[in-house]
């Protein structure tokens, strides 16, 4: 299948195009809204349902090499990525040092949901893929949040009567904010309880799976939508192309990465969707208390209304084919 | 008549992040309470923005309201407003009576 | 199947049941209530399942003639519907003009819950209906709030300091009111994406779809309560019977211009239900913008209160029986 | 099968594990919680669902002398449950009067989820059971709260300036709260539309029942958890061991009632169960009216942080082992 | 000039089992209105609460703010205070001016 | 000492639907920000409302507050009356002490 064929077959699937209903909404000032409390559950629900998922293929395959390969991996890029970005940033860019590093933790950390979409494109293809993958994610979190930290730390020593959290009770809080916990744990319970597990919960977690997606994405195109209107007057043009042209430099270096590895192409696909991604969940908060001068329109505007949309539209078609070039 | 006291109600908007280091100062200033209420959505020198539709906390805010004996509003405010000063938020303050001055 | 028949089974049928349990709780007092965020993301689901089905449907058949006549004939009678009422509210009731105006403009309008009552009693009876019903209920919902508008302005032209919103400005607000948008929105991915799309997301919006109604029914019945409860003493009898005359009026209307039509039976009964059915949410809140002066509490509670229920327990089988009748 | 495997197998189901995910997150400190809008409509959609099953189930079986029986049994139970534990809490532990009642009529009062997760465990086993129980659950409600309240007064006549609602009026609201109007509405409206009915909603109510049911298991872990860090420090060893002891000794009395009775093993095990349970919904809401000088600190930590906990990981399965030797 | 009046306002933070224990006595007092305001959260001498995740109403706050005539406020405190005196729960009383002086 | 500013506190309850229309208002007045409070139920002249179970806007009400300067406090209420007069609502005036007086 061609990268047009992809492309096209992924652009007119009903989970992106409710994203754009959702973006076209809030871009036409529609008071369609999710009300937060629904929109916060909806997330839950997708960490449940993938974690799950990927502890019981887990529970089938075991613990192998190469699950601890590409976790390796994983953290070694979420970690470095951000280091590519901030430099970047910092040589085309205008943005003050603590900006530069609290918009590319960002981009070192993932999105769970571009992950989700990844699996439905991956699946769509009739793709197998590794389920630990799923662990890959929630690893790949928090390394990013450091880096930064200590990027901004470089550049501006923390002042005397700097009353901020340490470094390590932040990434403690990270560890165990809602997304990871209820990821990693939905991924254990599914271990645990295997394939049985898996099929007394399956009419909750796995069948309607794609509709609660298409629900959350036009959430996620909504809250995009107004980001845009919002925010955009926050974004230079240099900027502004670094939220699509440092995904591709990520998705490069994960291809790199796999060439060792022996990832299945679906397996292939899926990292490098995640190391592509950009976080707008845990990283958004961690840097609001670890960076709080780091400006919020900006990041929030570029992960969700730029970077997202991107991948979601473009990315993922473009990652597949990647993949089918490294994957075994 | 009911006798009253005379206290200060602070009324502290802040981001939903910063949340818990707000309440931690306000422990460590020995204020005897405080209720933390939900926003929908606000305006301030930051833009507009709304908490619809969010599934995390960046971008969200959230009202603190704490009565305070007047003889340590300024204390407690101060270490407040060492955590404003950085974050997203504003504070008012402002006269209340109260029936119970024991409570506070 | 006789008119009793019908109504006997559309009686007993879960969904208005649970409607009749909400009911009796909220004049008992009982303290259930469905929490607000919950009751919104129900509607919204509930507009999302039936544009998506309805635009998978005409996926299937295509654009035809008999879809734009009817649309046509739907946005007549929402437009005449309201002249009508305000003339017999006027004639029969006490009604100030801006009160009388905003109640009929309801009239004119749709409601959606009611639409898809009528599609559950329609399967019920085994008939298969035209999917193209729902961009008709989309293009019925708005013209009966302008013709309210042009009432109330003969009665009271707008004075010099009247800081309402412009006519075109309200229209424009409720074209993208959240309920347009999502039955809209969806309604066009579902023609998009078709019968594939909708198999992809059918344990969602379809499996589920009938349960899910009950829970909105119950809470729909919670607030008719209540609005029976606080809002009794608003309603004169003159207007109480108009909650129950006009629709029947309505229904007349809509069978007389379906006669040249040729709609399948299944399609008749819901389009004559549309035309009964009086709006909820998207002209209340028109009115609140519009026409503040006039009394919510008469308006909200005819048409949730006393209409809402008359539809759902008799005026439905009744529709029916009058499709069967003028239907191909 | 043994009883050490009953309880293994118990503690390795999902709901089990997802529970113990919700506590493990909460004693850390996660900031994973479940919006309480949500929270509520879960517990709602778990009476829904139970309570319009067993109505099915009725339906086909018709009212039996033994659902009477039960029912009677059940009440009786729930009257005399509190003055055992009131009168064992005054002789161990140094509770007040008012605070050794309140706690009481947790525990001759019943608890909905442990009831539903005893289902899941009966069905595990592949044992049939009788749908009147959930019947025999709504009544068993509200009799421990008139009991308690009778204890109460007997230790401190209420004073003249006392300004709390009559036992009446309190009765009542608590026979009309919202866990006893939604199950006991839809075991009528399943009653009434039986296996038909069922067959309707089956994908709502029925299909993802248990991953629903996982969801809020995970929720009373993450409220269990906080109720025991915030709360422990209100409980003294007798009164902790309370929490374990007393449901034991509603347990035997169950299943000495059930003796004569005849109920199946499954059913015996629900009773058992259900008298086993304590309240931490219903109950507690009304002492706060009842009875508010009893610490809320107390009641609720012990119900929701000791004994739900022990009965949905050893207890169930040790009722079932009860239930093997007493049932038919 | 905007022309304003002198009024009370009452801020009520109870526990949710007894709202309509207060907003009855609210109405017994005779004030004119009452607006409730959902909570998140707090801390007092009871010790630390959240509704998050609540199924039920025990455990829950929330907040009534009824703006009241500055002659009947003291009666209104009293019947206010006789539920507040038993139930989890603060009340605070503050000035505040409203427009139309008949509404209230 | 944490020196002080004397400002004035606007709490609007106003019907859902003329939300926007008001923070317009508010706009056009020059306040400098605003913040929106979620409400749960209410009486009034108007009777009793809640918006438990409410999927639509009308019939629900929502709390702004905003903080100004006590030199335009007048021109705003005048605007924001000329929105409340026709809606459903109360707005009162009260007085605050905020920290940054540049802020407002
Ligand atoms: N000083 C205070 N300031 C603001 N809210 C308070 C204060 N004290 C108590 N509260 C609120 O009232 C609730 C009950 O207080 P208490 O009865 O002291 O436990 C607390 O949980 C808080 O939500
Ligand atoms: N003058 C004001 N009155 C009321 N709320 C305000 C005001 N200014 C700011 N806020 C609130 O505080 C938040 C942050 O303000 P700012 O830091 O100015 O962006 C805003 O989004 C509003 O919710
Ligand atoms: N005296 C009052 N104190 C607090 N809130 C009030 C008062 N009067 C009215 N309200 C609120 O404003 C809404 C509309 O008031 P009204 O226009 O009088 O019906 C009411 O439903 C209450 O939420
Ligand atoms: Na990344
Ligand atoms: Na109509
Ligand atoms: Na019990």
């Amino acid at each position: 299948m061609s990268l047009l064929d992809l492309a096209t077959q992924n652009l007119v699937s009903p989970m992106v195009l409710f994203f754009a209903l959702g973006l076209a909404a809030a871009l036409a000032r529609s008071d369609l809204t999710i009300p937060e409390a629904v929109a916060k559950t909806l997330a839950l629900y997708l960490m449940m349902s993938i974690g799950f998922k990927g502890g019981a293929e887990v529970a089938k395959s075991g613990i192998t090499a190469l699950m601890l390969w590409v976790m390796l991996a994983g953290v070694i890029l979420s970690f470095i990525i951000p280091v590519i970005g901030y430099v970047a940033l910092r040589a085309v860019s205008r943005l003050s040092p603590v900006d530069a590093a609290a918009v590319s933790a960002h981009y070192g950390s993932i999105s769970i949901v571009t992950f989700v979409a990844g699996i439905e494109a991956v699946q769509g293809q009739g793709l197998p893929f590794e389920g630990f993958l799923v662990a890959v994610a929630a690893v790949m979190e928090t390394p990013a949040i450091l880096s930064a930290l200590l990027l901004a730390r470089r550049a501006r020593p923390p002042s005397r009567d700097d009353e901020g959290e340490s470094a390590g009770a932040l990434i403690r809080e990270v560890g165990l904010n809602a997304s990871v916990v209820m990821l990693v744990g939905s991924f254990l319970i599914g271990w645990a309880t295997g394939p049985k597990g898996l099929a007394m919960i399956a009419p909750f977690i796995v069948d309607p799976f794609r509709g609660i997606l298409c629900l959350f994405l036009l959430d996620m195109g909504l809250v995009a939508g107004r980001g845009m209107r919002e925010g955009a007057k926050h974004l230079s043009p240099p900027v502004l192309a670094f939220g699509i042209i440092m995904p591709l430099v990520s998705a490069a270096l994960a291809t790199l990465a796999l060439m060792p590895l022996g990832l299945s192409v679906g397996g292939a696909a899926l990292f490098i969707t995640l190391t592509a991604s950009a976080s707008y969940i845990a990283v958004p908060a961690a840097m609001r208390l670890a960076l709080p001068e780091a400006k919020p329109a900006i990041y929030l505007t570029l992960s969700l209304g730029v970077t997202f949309p991107f991948n979601l539209a473009l990315g993922i078609p473009l990652y597949l084919a990647l993949a089918s070039w490294v994957g075994r | 008549m009911v006798v009253t006291h005379l206290k200060k109600r602070l009324e502290i908007i802040v981001e939903a992040p910063a949340l818990h280091r707000l309440t931690d100062r306000l422990n460590q200033a020995g204020v005897t309470g405080y209720t933390i209420v939900p926003v929908l959505a606000g305006r301030g020198s930051d833009g507009t923005w709304s908490a619809e539709g969010l599934a995390g906390d960046a971008g969200r805010l959230v009202m603190v309201i704490s009565i305070v004996d007047a003889a340590k509003a300024d204390a407690v405010l101060e270490r407040v407003y060492s955590v404003l000063a950085r974050q997203i938020g504003i504070v008012t303050v402002s006269d209340v009576q109260v029936i119970r001055a024991d409570h506070f």
